[in-house]
Order: structure tokens, then C-alpha cells, then sequence
């Protein structure tokens, strides 16, 4: 009686650690872009260059205006700098952001929206 | 429940495999802290009485048993021997049930070792609480002390002498603070004098200690030294119950082989005289498990029956075996005046000496082929008879039609109860699986013939119709029959000479006429002129 | 004493019989070695990543051995289970630790499932366990390749496009562990003298050699080898020997999947069709060069084992290049190695099983 | 009526009876599908009489109790070195394969002798150690394939000009040429290998003449229980031996067949797994481990070949997949796996 207790226990302790592996441990492929874009009729311009890093990634990405890279995350929660420079690369803005990846949260960072902060920066592919 | 009331009661315990009956009303009571003598010749029905007692599964699977037993009064009846187990019944088997790989110690608390917590247990059971070496020890020391012997309770059984294994069993039921009654089935026999000493004394201790014991063996000195009652079997019945004061070695020799000369079988008269030895043997040892030869002497003169018994284990069936070439074996065989070489089943064959062995599933028969196949085939090998040329004589196949009539012709004549000869020999009765062994021998028209244990394990009717046929066989052809058989009687009604081997050596040998007391007491080996040649 | 004098041949063979394999083995290497040209630095390195890889594995079989069962050729189904594990988190593209342990939970009830139905088995094969648990890996074999070559991607859902063959459902052949590679092996990165020590993953093994000695005291270890011994005698002591059996299997089975998960991910990629036939091949080889018997394995039968085993491993292509200047040849030389390594220690513990049958019957004359 | 059938079931053995049903069933299957019955029909004749001579390699052994000849490789391996030997030779047609097999014979006889030896020191133990002196030998041959001295520009690498290919034709040599003797057609579709077929008869039946000899029947005794044939004079060892020896060398001959009819010689890892589908057949026919007949040679080899045929064709065309490899592995496993749980333990 205890015994098949005991071994529920265990086993719904397994699972919760199995839920809580399966998120810590999946990884996702963000893509980072600076590119112009129309979020509800405004029109968002791409800036110089970009310096963006994410907390779980390897190393930041630079962009310039235009381009797209892709950064490879693992788990759900983050945090992203971003330096915003001009032609001569001096940082303008610094843009300090935590956020959190779900299923209906897309993958696709769009740096312009963030720089002026627009609610849904992260959006589907 | 009253004290009066004896720890153990038998009350009218009888039992038959399939119709052949082997107890019969068996009552005797057995006393807190007493030992009681169980003698009997093999077959006597002591093995039976035991495995009843201890619920051996044996006895469910062949129908149970008449009677009961009372443990402390309460009627008791085992499914299986765990249950006589905690009943506190203690067995001590004769070939040991013992982990060779184990200490002594260990093999004492078998199964009931002391064992500790640990968390893991909450999950998976108690079958991972972790050993307790040290109480284990402890637990298996003073099992041992209880006996006063010396053994080294981590000595590896595997490295121990036969005398520490026995030891170490009996420790082991001690070791069961349950035990209260054990069974001691011939202890001594593996022990040497001093040994069997020690082992006597602390049965006496553990008696004291309130434990009772009942003790089988054939030296009936021992039982006379230990016991405090002795019950005689023969032939499944109590014969005779008495205690040591009142009674004698020769006494209860007499009882136990001593059969009122009307039963079973009766013998003609005629002390028959023969002229020449045909067979010689001269200090053939035989490496025979459980059936060790030693030194055997004997010759056997043309013409006779001559008979060879003795108890289980002390090396009669060895004989004939080494002979055959069955078991590594040495010394002189001389045939008809020529040497028979051992270990070579080929030459004893081919000289024509044939035997039925005693272990008829095991080497007697080929129980999945057919009647024909299991007579006819060793024939067909050393004689090349039932062969027929094929192809203009390119080679030669079996013939059949000539092995169906041959076997036909030994069905008939032996009376052998089958549907034909195409019956598998798995599906006949114990007699007529005999009588297919004893045409297999006969096919090959021997000069001599060994048989061992003709009527092992078969009933009264097929036991007679069996000795008939020998006889028969032996008067018609003049065959010379070596019979060898655990059955005093049953040599003494058809032999002429009988040797009695003991301890794989010729107890001695006397003429099938005297008396059976003569023979009962050199089967015990109370009679000590194992020197004495044979037949001179 | 002409029994006396026997007797010491007997053990004079008796103590090169049971030492044959290791012995053969040592001298094999001894000559191999030099002939390969490896830097001593290479071959230390090898032979670390190798006792990481492979020690697990063969640990595994200790337990079978020890209930008598011989060598568990069914631990291929334990491997079979893991990889099953492992084809799923890289579905799901779980990274690192996290993805191994994942792997692991998931793949176990599998193999409890499987080494459940091999014990039941071999309980019907009493004494000729091993060649039915050898077939029974084949069997499962079958099995494997009709759930993952036709169930995957069709029943069950794979989502990865690089998982499943471009027909639609199945699993590719090879299968890419990128994503837990090593991650074990470099959890507490270490090198000495340019020599990189997995040490996390030596942690996980000591844990469990340490649960191996631990297990040999308990209860149900000690009930193992007494039925490992004499069934019969364990039965009439009221040990549930079939039970106990079983069990044994089930341990090593799951043992054996943990082992195959470890095994990968220092690989990196994946057979998916053929990565459990070789562990368990492997496995058993290593064990046997180790000096271990059909009934006898100690903790350092394993390790001895894999050293000697993959030393020549490694070397003998090598060896075999520069002897006759054919690269496969090395190949296929080790490839009988392994197989005659077992063939060998098989024959000589049948054989040994015999001698002591006769020695035994000899015994029995005592001193007459 | 039920009864009967039932008992049947019970004699036959559910495995049995399923797979006969599961292949009764392809063929009823295949017109459906558009499978040419007669085309599957011939190509299971051919298997059968490929591998039939293999499959009554493993008769003598199971007879003398020696189990299921695992070790079928080393037969094998004779057979191929008769083989390519011959083609070495550059015999051609009917005499290029008697050459194979009068060369294979005699290494089978040795290495069937020493085969024995070794199996008659390790009685309980066969089966396994059979299956790895079968794995190690063809290891063993894999590195002499490399080295041994053959020539021949038909079976060497061509760059290396040294060491034999995988797979060698025989085409132009003796490719079917068994086979073809008496052979026939009916329509486009059904080939006939009558020459095959007879061969194989004739095999089965001189073993079967063999069983009933005075040396036959003393093999089978010494399965059935060789204590009793120890009893009755017969030398046990010597019979095993000589059963060992026999299945390798019809394991020598068995192998030029199934070249010659298969066209190729397939040498390195090509032997490795072949005993087992002979096994598999043997037991699928009926036999047990320890009781063999030509019955259950003939049977087992059909049914199995048959499914092996049936399986790729109409599987493949009834769902678009080639499940038959599964399937093989699958039925010929799974059948010895069954064989060898239900066998009755063997008395020591």
C-alpha cells in the first residue's frame, strides 16, 4: 500500500521533471531582423547598424540595415540587448528587453518594432 | 493445547503409487526432545513416510496419502514442503541441499538472512533491505557452536569435507528458531567413524535442547547408541517398535529383512551344482556416482544365477556397470577365458554378455522411438542382423520386415501389453518398458546376462512374470544371469549364490539357502570378513 | 598421490585456462602496438574516451552473470529502447543535459517493458539462455526496424524533416545527435597535458559501479547469486528463482539503455539501424577479454576489459597497414577478434564445465 | 471436425499453421494486386532448390543431437573456396562445378572434423559456440580473401590487381549450369530448374537411405539418447563427429548451388547470417531441435522461400513499402525463438 504510494510519487515527480526538462532543454532558431516593416499602418524604418544578443545564445549578431540572422536559443525565457548605431557605428540607443517564447509568440525578432517599442516586436514567421 | 498431547502422532498413514502399495497403516508417536530410529531396508517405505510428512509434492501428484498426523494435536497437512517448513519441520536430505558457492554461514540463514533499511526499500521493497553481515555471522557461529563441532562459519562450502556439508545442513535447521522436529536421512552414511561420533553427540545436545529428531540409518549400532525408540519398516509397515534397552543389533537385523518365507515369492528347492567359472573378476573398481566400487572380487560359474545385492549407494549396481563399460572402471575381467577390456562397451557386447541396466528411462530405453527400434537396435549394431543389401548389395539398410517380426515374436513371448510394435516406449507401464529391456538383451542371444533392479519401480504381477522369464531363460538356455537387486528376497528365490556388497566391497557370499538374517547382517556390515574370496 | 600429482596439472590448467583470453589479449597488444606507430598520447586519450563510452554498457551484463544467466545478449533491446529515447528528443530538438536525462526517463518504462518479456523468455529456455536471448536480439531487431522504419512519421508523429526519410515516414539511417553531443563528457570540462578527461561521465560510472557493490549486499543480490548457483536448492529455500531471474534481466536491461544513451552521445551521430546490434556485440567482447567468464564478472573484469579490447581496437588497423600495408585487412582482423575473443571464451567455459564434471566423478573413489 | 483441427494445430505447432496460412494467403492475394502467380510460383521454385541442400545440411546434426548447426558458415566457407578455386582453374559449365565441389569437399571434411572435436568438448553448449566459430571463421576467411594468391582478372580488385572482390560472377563460367539441365519454360513467365530440382531430390534421398544404414540409425539413437547408444556399443563422439562432418560438407555443396543459380559468389560478410535462414526453415517445416525429417526439410524450405518470394511483391505492391526484409527477420527469428523455448529440457 505505502509501496504504490511511494512509486506514484516517484513517478509523478518523474514527470514533472520531464515537463520541466522538456522546457529548459528545447531549443528554438530565432530570427533576428532590421529590416523595414508595417505593423497596424505604421511604418517602421530599419536603423544603420544593430548590435543584437541574445542572454542564451553564443555570441550577438551585427546587422546593418536590411539584414536578417538567425540565433539559435535554448529554453523559453530570455533577455536581449540591443545597441543601436549610426553609419559610423556610435551606439545611439541601448534597448534592454526581457521575453518569454510561447507557442502563439513567434520567432521572428523584429528589431525596428522593438526599437520603438511596439507591443508585438516578436511575431510569426 | 495439553502437553500430554506427543509433539508428533502418526495415525494410520498408508499410501500406493498407482495400485502398488508401498505403506500401510504406519502409526507411531514421537515425544518432545526424543530420537527416534527409523531402520528399514530401501524400499522398506521410509523415504515415502518422510516425503509424507514433509509434503513433498510427490505424493499430491500420485494421489495423496490415507491416514493423518498430528503435530502438537492439531492434524497438519502440508500442500508443500514450506508449509512443514513453518510448521517447524526440519529435513536434512542425503544428497545436500547446500549453495557451493556460499560460506556457511551464509547457506545457515539461506533465505531468512538479517537485514537492515535502507530508503530504497519505500520504492522497491523489502527485497533490496540490505544484508546484515555481521548478525549473519554471528546468526551462523552459533548455529554451528549448538552442535559443538568446529567449522569456520566462512569456510565456502564448495571447500568443505562431505562431514562439514552434513553439518552444515543440520546447522541450518537449528539456525530455524521454528524447528522442532528434524529429520535426519542417513547422516552418517557420508561420515567417517569420528565424524558420525560428533554428529551422534550433538543430536544427543539437541535433544536435550527439546528438539526432536528422527533419525534413519543402516548402522544400526548408531541407532541403538542415540535413539530412545526405534521403529522397524518392511514392506511399508511397522514390524516392529521397541527401544534400546529391550533389543539388539541382531534383533532388529532380523525384523527388518526377516520375511515370513510364504509371501511373495517362493523358491524351488533344488540346490542346482555347476561345473566351470565363466566369468572372473578380480579388484575392479568402478567410478560410479552414488554407486562407487572399490575392490570386488567374485567369479560366476556357467550356468547359474547368481545373484548380487546389498543396500542403496554401497556399489552393487557399480558392478555390472564397470563391466559394461558404462563408468570409468579398472581391474580384471576375464570372460570365458578371455580378458574383457573395460571401458569399452564393445568388448563385453561382442563376447556376448548383455545386461539390462537399472536405470531403464535413462540408459535402458529410447522412450520417444518405437517398441521395434528399442529392441532390435543394439542387435542391429554389434551383430548387423535386420540389415538388408540394397542396390545389388551397395550397402545395407534396416529391414524392417524382418525387425517386425522379430519383435512380434518378443512381444508375444513376454507377454509385452502395447498396441504394436510401433508404440512409442514412453507410453508403456513401468513392467512392460522391463520386459521391452529384458527382449533388447535377449535379441542378442547372450552367454550371460546382467540385470539390475529387474523389478524396480513395477508391480507384484509384472515383478513375477519378470523372475519367471529369467528363470525360465536361464533353465531353457542354460544362460548364465548375473541378478543384481536391492530385493533380498526376491535373489534368494531365484538365485543360486548370492554376493553381498557393502561399502564397494563383497561383503561376502553365501548360498541362496540360508537364512536371511545372515545376509541382513552383511549388508549392515555388522559382519566384518569382507576379505573372504568368492565361491571357493 | 598419483591423485595429488593430477590434481596440480589440474590446476596448473585450471589457472591458464581461466586467464587464457586476457593473457592472449595482453600479448596480441604487446606486439601490435609498437607496429601501429601511435603516440602514447593518442593511444591514453583513446583508450579515456573509449572506458567513458563503452564502461556502462558492459557494466550492464555484471548483473545477469551474476543470477546465473549468462551473458544477456538481450541487452541489445535495453540499446534498442534508449535509442528509441533518443530518436525522440532530437524530434522534439531538446538540447544538452536536459535532452539526455529526458531521453533517459522516457526510454526507461520501455525497457523495463522489454527486459520483462526477455526474462519471461529465458525462464522457458532454462539452460540455454544465452543463444535464446541472442536470437531473441534479432527477433527484436525485426521488431525495432517495424516501428521505427514504418511506425515512426506514419503512426507516430515525427515532426523533424531531417529525422524522416524523404518518403514521408521512417527514420533515416543515420541519425544526427548534434544537439546532446558529448554534453555529458564536457559537463566538467578537464584536460591534462592535452589529454581531455570526461570526468562528469566517469562520475556517473563509479556511481554506479558503487551501486553494483552495494547491491551485492542486499537481499535480493544475495538471492541472485544463490539462484545463480543451484536453482534448485535456491527454490526449496523459498527463493522465487523465476522471479528473481526476471528481474535480473530487467535490471540489466535498463542499465544497458542508459548505457547505449551514454555510448551516443559521445558519438554524436547514430546507426539508427544498426548502433544496438554492435553495442551488444561489443560489450560482451570487452567483458570476456577482460577475463570475466559465462558465470563469473568482477567490477574490474569490465574496465581491464575495455582497455584491452579497444587498445586493440584501435590498433590493429593500423597495425595491420603497416604489416601488410592494407589498412582493411586491420578492419576485418579486429572484426574476428571480437567475434573469436567470444567463440573462445564460450568454448573454454563449456569445456572447464566438463573437466569439472569429470573431476568431480573422480572424486568420488576418494582414497581407495 | 473442430476437435480434428485443433489437434492438428496442437501436432503442426500455431507458428507453423500461421505462416502457412499468412503464405496461402499471398498467393490468393497476389492476382489481385497484379502479381503474375505463375512468375512467383517459378521464382519460389528456384529459391527452394537454392537453398533446399542447405537446409539439409542441418538434418544429420539435429539427428545426433547436436542441435541446430549454427556453424553452417564453415560449410559454407569450403564451398567457396571451391568455387572460386575452380574459377581460378577457369573450368567452365557442368565440370567447373563438379571442380568446385570435389575441391570444396575435402576442406569441408577437414574443417567438419575439427568442428566436431571442438563441439563433442562443449556438449550443452553447442548452439552458441556453433553461432561464433560460424561468425569468427567468416571473419577470419574476410582477411584471407585479401591475401590468398588467386589471379584470375574475373574475381581480383582491378586497381589493386591483389585480393578477391565481394561479389564475383560467374556468368560465362558455370552460372546455372545445374540449373538449366532439362530445364523448361511454360509461357514467358514460368521457369522451370528442373536439373536443380533433381539434384536436390537425389541429395534428400541418399540421406534419407543414409538415416535407415546401420551408421544412420546409430546417429539417430545417439539424439534420441545417447547413453543408450553408449549401452548398445555405439561410440557416441564418432557420431557426432561424423554428423558434423556431413552437414558441413552438404553446407559446402549447398552454397555452389545457390551460387550457380544465383549467378554471383558472394564472398567477405556475405556468409555471415546464411545459417540462419536454413535453420529457420528446418524448424518452420516442422523439426524440433532434436528430431529432423526430409519432410521437414522439404516443407520448411517451401513455406519459407515461399514467403520470402510472396512478401517483396505483393506487400510491396498492396502498401508501397518493402516491408519483406522485416518480415523475413521477423518470421525466421521469431520461428527459432519459439523453437528453442518449448524444447523439452535435454537430460545431462
Amino acid at each position: 500500500m505505502r509501496r504504490s504510494a511511494v512509486n506514484v510519487g516517484i513517478i509523478i515527480f518523474f514527470v514533472i521533471i520531464s515537463v520541466f526538462l522538456y522546457n529548459a532543454g528545447k531549443g528554438y532558431n530565432l530570427l533576428v531582423d532590421n529590416k523595414a516593416i508595417t505593423i497596424d499602418g505604421q511604418e517602421l524604418q530599419p536603423y544603420a547598424w544593430v548590435n543584437v544578443d541574445v542572454s542564451t545564445s553564443k555570441k550577438p549578431v551585427l546587422l546593418k540595415a536590411g539584414g536578417r540572422d538567425v540565433v539559435f536559443v535554448i529554453g523559453k525565457s530570455h533577455q536581449i540587448h540591443v545597441e543601436i548605431m549610426d553609419e559610423q557605428k556610435n551606439v545611439i540607443k541601448k534597448i534592454e528587453k526581457k521575453f518569454k517564447l510561447t507557442r502563439q509568440s513567434g520567432d521572428l525578432l523584429s528589431i525596428p518594432a522593438l526599437g520603438s517599442d511596439v507591443s508585438q516586436w516578436i511575431q510569426k514567421r | 493445547m495439553a502437553l500430554s498431547e506427543p509433539l508428533l502422532k502418526m495415525e494410520k498413514i498408508g499410501k500406493a503409487y498407482f495400485g502398488n502399495r508401498v505403506l500401510k497403516d504406519v502409526s507411531f508417536t514421537l515425544e518432545k526432545g526424543q530420537i527416534l530410529g527409523l531402520v528399514g531396508e530401501n524400499g522398506a517405505g521410509k523415504s515415502t513416510l518422510m516425503n509424507i510428512l514433509f509434503g513433498m509434492s510427490v505424493i499430491q501428484e500420485t494421489g495423496g496419502y490415507e491416514g493423518k498426523f498430528f503435530i502438537n494435536g492439531e492434524e497438519a497437512q502440508f500442500k508443500n514442503p514450506l508449509d512443514a517448513l513453518d510448521a517447524g519441520i526440519g529435513m536434512v536430505h542425503q544428497e545436500f541441499s547446500l549453495i557451493p558457492g556460499f560460506t556457511a554461514a551464509e547457506n545457515i540463514v539461506l533465505n531468512r538472512e538479517p537485514t537492515q533499511y535502507n530508503v530504497l526499500v519505500e520504492s522497491f521493497g523489502d527485497r533490496l533491505r540490505t544484508l546484515n553481515t555481521d548478525e549473519m555471522e554471528l546468526r551462523g557461529k552459533t548455529a554451528i557452536e549448538k552442535l559443538n563441532v568446529v567449522i569456520d562459519s566462512d569456510t565456502l562450502v564448495s571447500e568443505m569435507p562431505v562431514g562439514h556439508k552434513q553439518f552444515t545442513e543440520i546447522a541450518r535447521e537449528i539456525d530455524k528458531e521454528k524447528t522442532q522436529l528434524l529429520v535426519l536421512d542417513e547422516p552418517t552414511a557420508v561420515l567417517t567413524e569420528s565424524e558420525a561420533e560428533i554428529l551422534l553427540a550433538s543430536m544427543r545436545k539437541l535433544a536435550a535442547m527439546g528438539i526432536a529428531i528422527i533419525f534413519i540409518s543402516h548402522r544400526l549400532h548408531e541407532i541403538i547408541d542415540v535413539c530412545d525408540k526405534i521403529v522397524v519398516l518392511r514392506d511399508g509397515q511397522v514390524v516392529h517398535e521397541t527401544t534400546p534397552a529391550q533389543t539388539n543389533v541382531m534383533e532388529i537385523a532380523t525384523h527388518m529383512v526377516g520375511r515370513n518365507i510364504e509371501s511373495a515369492f517362493a523358491r524351488e528347492e533344488t540346490v542346482r551344482s555347476f561345473a566351470k567359472d565363466i566369468l572372473k573378476v578380480e579388484h575392479l573398481w568402478v567410478d560410479m556416482p552414488g554407486e562407487t566400487v572399490r575392490d570386488v572380487s567374485f567369479s560366476v560359474k556357467e550356468g547359474e544365477i547368481f545373484g548380487i545385492g546389498g543396500l542403496a549407494g554401497q556399489g552393487k549396481l557399480g558392478i555390472a556397470n564397470g563391466i559394461m563399460g558404462m563408468y570409468p572402471s579398472g581391474g580384471s575381467v576375464v570372460f570365458d577365458g578371455k580378458e574383457v577390456v573395460l571401458n569399452d562397451p564393445r568388448s563385453p557386447l561382442s563376447m556376448g554378455i548383455a545386461s539390462v541396466s537399472e536405470d531403464r528411462r535413462g540408459v535402458g530405453l529410447l522412450l520417444e522411438e518405437p517398441i521395434s527400434w528399442n529392441i532390435i537396435f543394439t542387435t542391429l549394431q554389434m551383430q548387423s542382423r535386420f540389415l538388408k543389401p540394397v542396390f545389388g548389395g551397395l550397402f545395407k539398410i534396416r529391414d524392417e520386415e524382418a525387425i517386425r517380426e522379430a519383435t512380434q515374436k518378443y512381444i508375444e513371448a513376454l507377454e509385452i501389453k502395447c498396441t504394436g510394435e510401433h508404440q512409442r516406449v514412453q507410453e508403456l507401464s513401468g513392467g512392460n518398458q522391463q520386459k521391452v529391456c529384458l527382449a533388447k538383451a535377449f535379441a542378442l542371444h547372450p552367454k550371460l546376462l546382467f540385470v539390475s533392479e529387474p523389478t524396480r519401480g513395477i508391480d507384484v504381477g509384472a515383478k513375477r512374470v519378470v523372475l519367471d522369464t529369467l528363470r525360465e531363460y536361464n533353465q531353457k538356455r542354460g544362460t548364465t544371469i548375473v541378478m543384481i537387486s536391492s530385493e533380498l528376497e526376491e535373489l534368494r528365490s531365484i538365485c543360486d549364490q548370492i554376493a553381498i556388497v557393502n561399502e564397494g566391497r563383497i561383503g561376502g557370499t553365501r548360498p541362496a539357502t540360508c537364512p536371511s538374517t545372515e545376509f541382513g547382517l552383511l549388508m549392515l556390515g555388522e559382519i566384518k570378513n569382507g576379505v573372504e574370496k568368492v565361491g571357493v | 598421490m598419483m591423485t595429488k600429482k593430477s590434481s596440480f596439472q589440474d590446476n596448473l590448467s585450471h589457472f591458464f585456462v581461466s586467464n587464457a583470453v586476457p593473457i592472449i589479449f595482453l600479448a596480441l597488444s604487446a606486439v601490435a602496438i609498437p607496429i601501429s606507430r601511435f603516440s602514447t598520447q593518442y593511444l591514453v586519450q583513446e583508450m579515456l574516451v573509449r572506458l567513458a563510452r563503452d564502461s556502462f554498457l558492459v557494466l550492464s551484463l555484471l548483473i545477469p552473470i551474476m543470477a546465473g544467466m549468462g551473458l544477456n545478449f538481450g541487452m541489445v533491446l535495453g540499446a534498442m529502447a534508449g535509442e528509441i529515447g533518443l530518436i525522440l528528443i532530437t524530434d522534439w530538438n531538446i538540447v544538452g543535459i536536459p535532452g539526455m536525462v529526458l531521453a533517459m526517463i522516457i526510454s526507461t518504462p520501455l525497457a523495463v517493458l522489454l527486459g520483462w518479456m526477455c526474462g519471461v523468455i529465458l525462464n522457458r529456455a532454462k539452460g540455454r539462455e544465452m543463444v535464446t536471448s541472442f536470437i531473441l536480439g534479432f527477433f527484436m531487431n525485426g521488431v525495432y526496424q517495424l516501428i521505427v522504419l514504418y511506425g515512426f512519421g506514419s503512426v507516430f508523429p515525427i515532426k523533424s524533416p531531417d529525422l524522416v526519410l524523404s518518403r514521408g515516414f521512417g527514420i533515416r539511417n543515420v541519425t544526427n545527435l548534434e544537439n546532446i553531443r558529448k554534453c555529458l563528457d564536457n559537463l566538467i570540462p578537464l584536460s591534462i597535458g592535452g589529454v581531455a578527461i570526461p570526468i562528469a561521465t566517469f562520475l556517473v560510472i563509479a556511481a554506479f559501479c558503487v551501486f553494483v557493490v552495494w547491491f551485492r549486499k542486499t537481499k535480493l543480490g544475495q538471492d541472485m547469486r544463490a539462484v545463480g548457483q543451484d536453482m534448485d536448492v535456491a527454490e526449496a529455500a523459498g527463493i522465487p528463482v523465476e522471479r528473481t531471474r526476471i528481474i535480473s534481466i530487467v535490471i540489466s536491461t535498463v542499465l544497458a539503455c542508459y548505457g547505449q544513451i551514454i555510448f551516443l552521445q559521445n558519438i554524436g551521430t547514430m546507426n539508427t539501424y544498426n548502433s544496438h546490434e554492435q553495442a551488444g556485440m561489443f560489450a560482451i567482447a570487452a567483458l570476456l577479454v577482460g577475463g570475466a567468464s559465462v558465470t563469473k564478472a568482477t567490477i574490474p573484469n569490465v574496465f581491464i576489459g575495455v582497455i584491452l579490447f579497444h587498445l586493440m581496437f584501435v590498433v590493429s588497423p593500423m597495425a595491420g597497414k603497416y604489416l601488410i600495408g592494407q589498412a582493411q585487412l586491420g578492419e576485418y582482423f579486429r572484426v574476428f577478434v571480437s567475434y573469436g575473443i567470444i567463440a573462445i571464451a564460450l568454448v573454454l567455459h563449456a569445456w572447464r564445465r566438463q573437466q569439472d564434471k569429470d573431476r568431480a566423478r573422480r572424486a568420488l573413489r576418494g582414497n581407495a | 471436425m473442430m476437435n480434428n483441427i485443433r489437434s492438428f494445430i496442437e501436432k503442426a505447432g500455431w507458428p507453423r499453421v500461421i505462416i502457412a496460412l499468412f503464405l496461402l494467403g499471398l498467393f490468393v492475394m497476389a492476382p489481385f494486386v497484379r502479381v503474375r502467380v505463375d512468375t512467383s510460383i517459378s521464382d519460389t521454385l528456384v529459391r527452394f532448390g537454392m537453398n533446399g541442400v542447405m537446409v539439409l545440411a542441418m538434418v544429420p546434426m539435429i539427428q545426433a543431437g547436436c542441435g541446430l548447426n549454427f556453424g553452417l558458415p564453415l560449410g559454407i566457407i569450403a564451398g567457396l573456396l571451391g568455387a572460386v578455386t575452380s574459377i581460378e582453374l577457369g573450368v567452365t559449365g557442368l565440370p567447373g562445378i563438379f571442380t568446385a565441389m570435389l575441391i570444396a569437399t575435402p576442406i569441408a571434411i577437414v574443417l567438419g572434423w575439427l568442428y566436431g572435436q571442438l563441439l563433442n568438448r562443449v556438449k550443452g553448449g553447442e548452439m552458441m559456440i556453433a553461432t561464433y566459430v560460424g561468425f569468427s571463421s567468416v571473419a577470419f576467411m574476410c582477411i584471407m580473401w585479401l591475401v590468398l594468391p588467386y589471379k584470375s582478372p574475373n574475381m581480383v580488385w582491378g586497381y589493386a590487381g591483389a585480393g578477391l572482390r565481394t561479389t564475383i560472377s560467374v556468368d560465362g563460367y558455370w552460372s546455372r549450369a545445374i540449373s538449366d539441365i532439362l530445364a523448361f519454360n511454360i509461357g514467358d513467365f514460368f521457369y522451370c530448374p528442373t536439373g536443380m530440382m533433381l539434384f536436390f531430390a537425389f541429395l534428400c534421398f541418399a540421406m534419407w537411405m543414409f538415416m535407415k544404414t546401420k551408421i544412420g540409425t546409430a546417429m539417430t539413437t545417439v539424439g534420441s539418447n545417447p547413453e543408450y547408444a553408449k549401452a548398445a556399443g555405439v561410440n557416441v563422439d564418432r557420431m557426432r563427429t561424423l554428423s558434423v562432418v556431413l552437414s558441413t560438407v552438404l553446407g559446402a555443396i549447398g552454397i555452389i548451388m545457390y551460387e550457380q543459380s544465383f549467378g554471383f559468389i558472394q564472398l567477405y560478410m556475405g556468409p555471415f547470417y546464411m545459417a540462419f535462414p536454413a535453420v529457420a526453415a528446418i524448424l518452420i517445416g516442422g523439426a524440433s531441435v532434436n528430431k529432423a525429417s526430409i519432410l521437414n526439410v522439404v516443407i520448411g524450405t517451401i513455406l519459407f522461400q515461399g514467403i520470402l518470394t510472396m512478401t517483396p511483391s505483393v506487400i510491396n505492391s498492396l502498401i508501397e513499402t518493402d516491408m519483406s526484409e522485416v518480415i523475413r527477420i521477423i518470421v525466421s527469428n521469431g520461428m527459432i525463438l519459439y523453437a528453442l523455448t518449448r524444447v523439452v529440457k535435454v537430460k545431462s
